[in-house]
């Protein structure tokens, strides 16, 4: 049971990604160069937040033609896990691995704070271990809105294959709570194959207890049993 | 040295080509006995950019020499490096230090205030240190009434997020104040904390004859040569046209460069690397090697460009961004290529170090000399040690005259002010008063958790706290000043700044153990603002001794000012205190929110019937001019000393420093946190 | 080889919302500018590339614009080459 | 009166850093197509405005680019206006 932590030039989240895996039993984490082919037999495979290639041009555009990615599409289809953080979703949906895009946030500026998310499937690896309603986890992006044409968005909801949606305290979804104007709230997506995911919110900052917030640990709890089977 | 040459650059040059570069006759004079010869126009502009106030701090750098610079815990003098370094235990090092970007903030804000943030940064990277916290400190306007200083507000706020979340380290603390007499000339002041390995850090030398010097990172264009092509012979309109008129920030090129030069950091191949920051790779080549006490042969048509046809002062003076000097051991090229190669920057040698030894007929400095070559012809060469600050630079003694609103100031009598009918109207006002409501607006357009390293994100403390992970410690960070106060008194006002700086530390549960500062300063020839100037680094050095915090290095920034027809105004005197503490215990960390119900209260050191320089004196009554508030030296050292004792033993659940606002703010911003109230009975 | 000059237009869906050009609509009348209504905003990129000719030289700007500089989700975008003397 | 529509770029002067440009020529390798260089990225903006001829329109877009649309330290701007039918 492999995992590894892909870095492009401009990711900035990356050593947390690994801080946070290994302390979760994921270790020794593979930091994997964008230059190379080769993904070293991870069986999870995560993309992490940051500001890969400046975010120029839009978020996620240009990582998504580094050689590794090639690797990460061919692992997915052969059905490996793969888990992309803020950054991290926004090259996966400019790859085509996952369904849309991630626009400028409505309020037209960075949001760095809080934010309140509900699981909306129980059937993926990365939320089966989640027990509560309500989850706290930051978000840190300026370009976070999920869009998605009708027809994507009505095969997401059949497919059950929305993972989060932002919500209030109490775990009820509407304007209020979202906090980038999302499509229909979300803030997460997963692959028809249940093995890509996607979302903007950071698990990896809210799994240390000494920082206060530890709410992201189920999510990586869950991923590395499915990991380890 | 005869030339034969038409190229006016290295033509003779005159009093008066001087004088246009904002040299003095006087100056001129020193240069030509440096040099043995009538300096060229190459010369001249480079003895012109390190002899401006920016690089050679002459106006300054007398009074700063005051201040207390050495102490146990520091292992580099100020001045020394580019930036302050402080052992904090375990063999690792902090290097800190702050530093202004008002000048360009107040023309274009975005790319004035980013700019700011990458030079910041690179001054801590340069020494092999990783910045793991940043800080700004923001000075603006009053934004309810200017569309002005909204504009600035929202281009320097974005410009500081923009750069600093691409770059990847969590701002971790700061402030935002709103006057008047900011309005024309916003502060921008931006702080930046990293950690080195004591035996890992670089040196800003140079040394070892036949060593090869190397320019990385971004190509140079003609940023930030204004002065100097005012003052060129060949002038024209298209020359002026092809000059940017603001440099842009490249964050994602900054991310590379920081990367690499850690990853040089690691390896033992180089000699001496410092960035580029004011005057490029003049300054760098000289401070470097007067440092170093060896020369250096440059070659400035090697010198990787992003516009073509580039004069050697253009290159010599260009000020493009995101660059970096690197002295690299003989044979040991490949290697260092090899790291540039790998995050995809230039890396390209431009030169070799060469011995030490005295020009000729001259007043030989000691030191090597500098030979800039263009297409193998010498433009320029000087002795290195005559352009550096402690070196060759002139160091000057300014007149100081007491202002008049100084006694006027006295008169103010808090007695005779009318006591408001309605208090809590007045207390509800003054929450909503800019200058104490939440900056949520701004700080949440910053990223202040990235690195997963800040303690503060779910518990508020009154200064940043960075968990230093493999060790158990953390670092307290702060930035504070209150110009009102400097203003009304200058040395009381500084001392108020540093105690304030180390009060948030000491209620966060931290040990301060070194100040960085930024002075920010109206015209240094009106004799009134240098009273001003000479009178806070006397206050801030008394207060440092008292508090044993050394001031291990920062910026000094002259002409913050508002020209008017008839006058110059300049504003409130603003030293911005950067200060860094240290917790050995992370545990022992303190928030500043009430816990639960049934808590008591406790307010600590002496209260006195004292309105003065208050928000609520100036924003309710209109009151500007009255005297600093109290304030005791003595007293406040022995508090400090007793909090981080409470704090220590664990009876405290939460501490807060009582400013803006007085006990009432206070008091709200410990309920805030956790949703709680408070019953405060007074023995009226 | 030839050098050619590409001039590219990226715009927003014209059924997407455009936060960015309702913000800057809604500040038209505080400039006193009320006519100017239904701004929108997108990319105009321009560059250079040597093509054996204008037929080649289109197809690679096309190929650009699919595979990087327009999101086909989210945008539209139309070009024009010239060759450079 | 009649209704106009606008075409508006805005670029970054020639002689400024375009980091955006330079990151996505530096991309064009990884698609295949090194033949493409020197991108540079600015905005493109249109909008539609009332106005009772097209001197008045044309006057009126400069003066938009001039207050809001274009920083004119950073950037340089240029426009088309149509009549819209």
């Amino acid at each position: 049971m492999k995992c590894g932590v892909v870095i492009f030039p401009g990711s900035n989240c990356d050593e947390d990604m690994v801080q946070v895996l290994e302390a979760q039993g994921g270790g020794p984490v593979e930091r994997l160069w964008h230059k190379e082919h080769d993904l070293r037999g991870c069986d999870l495979v995560v993309l992490p937040g940051g500001f890969s290639y400046g975010d120029y041009l839009r978020s996620g555009a240009i990582a998504r033609f580094s050689p590794i990615l090639q690797e990460v599409a061919a692992h997915a289809e052969r059905g490996g896990l793969v888990l992309g953080v803020c950054n991290g979703f926004q090259v996966l949906c400019e790859a085509g691995l996952l369904p849309g895009a991630l626009l400028h946030n409505g309020g037209q500026r960075f949001i760095c704070r809080n934010v309140h998310i509900t699981p909306a499937t129980k059937r993926t690896a990365l939320t089966s271990a989640i027990a509560r309603k309500v989850l706290t986890i930051p978000i840190a992006h300026g370009e976070g809105r999920y869009h998605i044409d009708a027809a994507g968005l009505k095969r997401l909801k059949d497919g059950d294959q929305v993972l989060f949606r932002y919500c209030d305290a109490e775990g009820n979804v509407h304007e209020e709570a979202n906090p980038n104007g999302s499509m229909d709230h979300i803030a997460g997506v997963c692959n028809e194959g249940r093995n890509v995911f996607g979302m903007m919110p950071h698990p990896e900052r809210a799994a240390d207890a000494l920082l206060g917030n530890t709410d992201g640990m189920a999510l990586f709890t869950g991923l590395l049993k499915a990991v380890a089977v | 040295m005869a030339t034969t040459t038409i190229d006016p650059d290295t033509a003779p040059a005159g009093v008066e080509t001087a004088r246009k570069l904002g040299l003095l006759p006087e100056e001129f004079e020193r240069i030509q006995v440096i040099l043995g010869r009538t300096p060229n126009f190459n010369e001249l502009s480079i003895y012109s950019a390190m002899w401006s106030e920016h690089c050679s701090y002459k106006n300054s750098i007398r009074l700063l020499k005051t201040l207390p610079r050495t102490g146990p815990k520091l292992l580099a003098e100020a001045g020394q490096e580019n930036a302050g370094l402080v052992d904090i235990g375990d063999g690792w090092a902090c290097a800190f230090k702050i530093e202004s970007h008002n000048h360009p903030s107040a023309i274009e804000p975005y790319q004035g205030a980013a700019t700011g943030v990458g030079g910041i940064n690179r001054d801590i990277f340069t020494m092999g240190a990783r910045p793991i916290a940043q800080l700004n400190s923001l000075r603006f306007g009053d934004i309810a009434t200017e569309a002005r200083s909204r504009w600035h507000m929202r281009g320097v706020v974005k410009g500081i997020g923009d750069y600093g979340n691409a770059f990847g380290v969590p701002v971790l603390g700061g402030e935002v104040y709103f006057d008047p007499c900011y309005t024309t000339n916003p502060l921008v002041n931006a702080m930046s904390v990293g950690i080195v390995r004591t035996d890992r850090v670089i040196s800003a030398t140079s040394h070892g004859a036949g060593n090869p010097v190397f320019i990385v990172g971004s190509a140079t264009g003609k940023d930030g040569i204004h002065g100097a092509s005012f003052a060129s012979k060949d002038i024209t309109e298209s020359s002026m046209e092809d000059l940017p008129a603001v440099q842009v920030g490249d964050p994602f090129m900054e991310k590379l460069l920081l990367e690499a030069s850690l990853e040089l950091a690691g390896t033992d191949a180089i000699i001496g690397m410092q960035d580029m920051g004011a005057a490029g790779i003049t300054c760098s080549t000289s401070e470097m090697s007067a440092k170093g006490g060896t020369g250096m042969d440059i070659h400035l048509d090697r010198v990787p460009t992003r516009q073509d046809g580039m004069r050697a002062w253009e290159i010599l003076l260009s000020e493009s961004q995101e660059r970096m000097l690197v002295v690299v051991k003989k044979g040991r090229e490949a290697e260092v290529k090899a790291i540039f190669d790998k995050w995809d920057l230039n890396c390209v040698e431009i030169g070799t170090v060469t011995e030490a030894a005295p020009m000729p007929g001259a007043s030989a400095g000691k030191g090597g000399m500098l030979r800039y070559f263009m297409h193998g012809r010498v433009v320029a060469t000087m002795p290195a040690e005559s352009l550096v600050l402690g070196g060759g630079a002139p160091v000057y003694e300014r007149a100081v005259k007491e202002p008049a609103y100084f006694a006027e100031n006295r008169r103010f009598n808090g007695a005779e002010v009318p006591e408001p009918d309605d208090l809590r109207a007045v207390a509800y006002d003054l929450l909503a008063s800019p200058n104490i409501a939440s900056k949520r607006w701004v700080y949440e357009q910053y990223d202040t958790m990235v690195r997963t390293n800040n303690m503060s994100t779910n518990a508020p403390s009154d200064a940043g706290l960075v968990l230093l992970r493999d060790t158990g410690r953390a670092l307290a960070v702060t930035v504070d000043c209150n110009g009102r106060y400097v203003h009304a008194d200058p040395r009381k006002g500084t001392m108020i700044a540093v105690c304030e700086a180390a009060r948030n530390i000491a209620c966060s549960g931290g040990d301060p153990c070194g100040v960085t500062n930024c002075l920010n300063f109206g015209n240094p020839y009106d004799p009134e603002v240098y009273w001003q100037f000479s009178e806070a680094i006397a206050g801030m050095g008394e207060a440092c001794r008292a508090l044993g915090t050394p001031v291990t290095g920062g910026n000094v920034s002259f002409y913050n000012q508002t020209v008017n027809a008839d006058s110059t105004v300049p504003v409130f005197p603003t030293p911005t205190i950067g200060m860094v503490g240290v917790l050995n215990d992370a545990g022992k960390r303190m928030g500043l929110g009430f816990r639960s119900k049934g808590e008591l209260i406790y307010l600590l050191g002496r209260s006195t019937d004292d309105i003065a320089c208050s928000e609520y004196l100036v924003r309710h009554h209109g009151i500007r001019r009255s005297p600093a508030p109290y304030f005791d030296l003595e007293e406040e050292t022995r508090l400090h000393t007793m909090l981080l004792m409470l704090i220590r033993s664990g009876v405290l659940s939460a501490a807060h420093d009582v400013s803006d606002g007085g006990l009432w703010v206070t008091l709200v911003e410990m309920g805030l946190v956790n949703g709680l109230g408070f019953d405060i009975v007074t023995d009226s | 080889m030839k050098t050619y000059k590409a001039s590219i237009d990226v715009m927003p869906h014209d059924n997407l919302l455009d936060p960015q050009g309702k913000a800057v609509s809604g500040a038209m009348p505080n400039l006193g500018l009320p006519e100017i209504t239904g701004v929108r905003i997108g990319k105009h990129i321009t560059l250079r590339l040597e093509a054996k000719d204008r037929k080649t030289a289109e197809a690679k700007v096309d190929e650009a614009c699919r595979k990087l500089l327009a999101n086909l989700i989210m945008e539209k975008y139309s070009f024009s080459v010239e060759e450079q003397a």
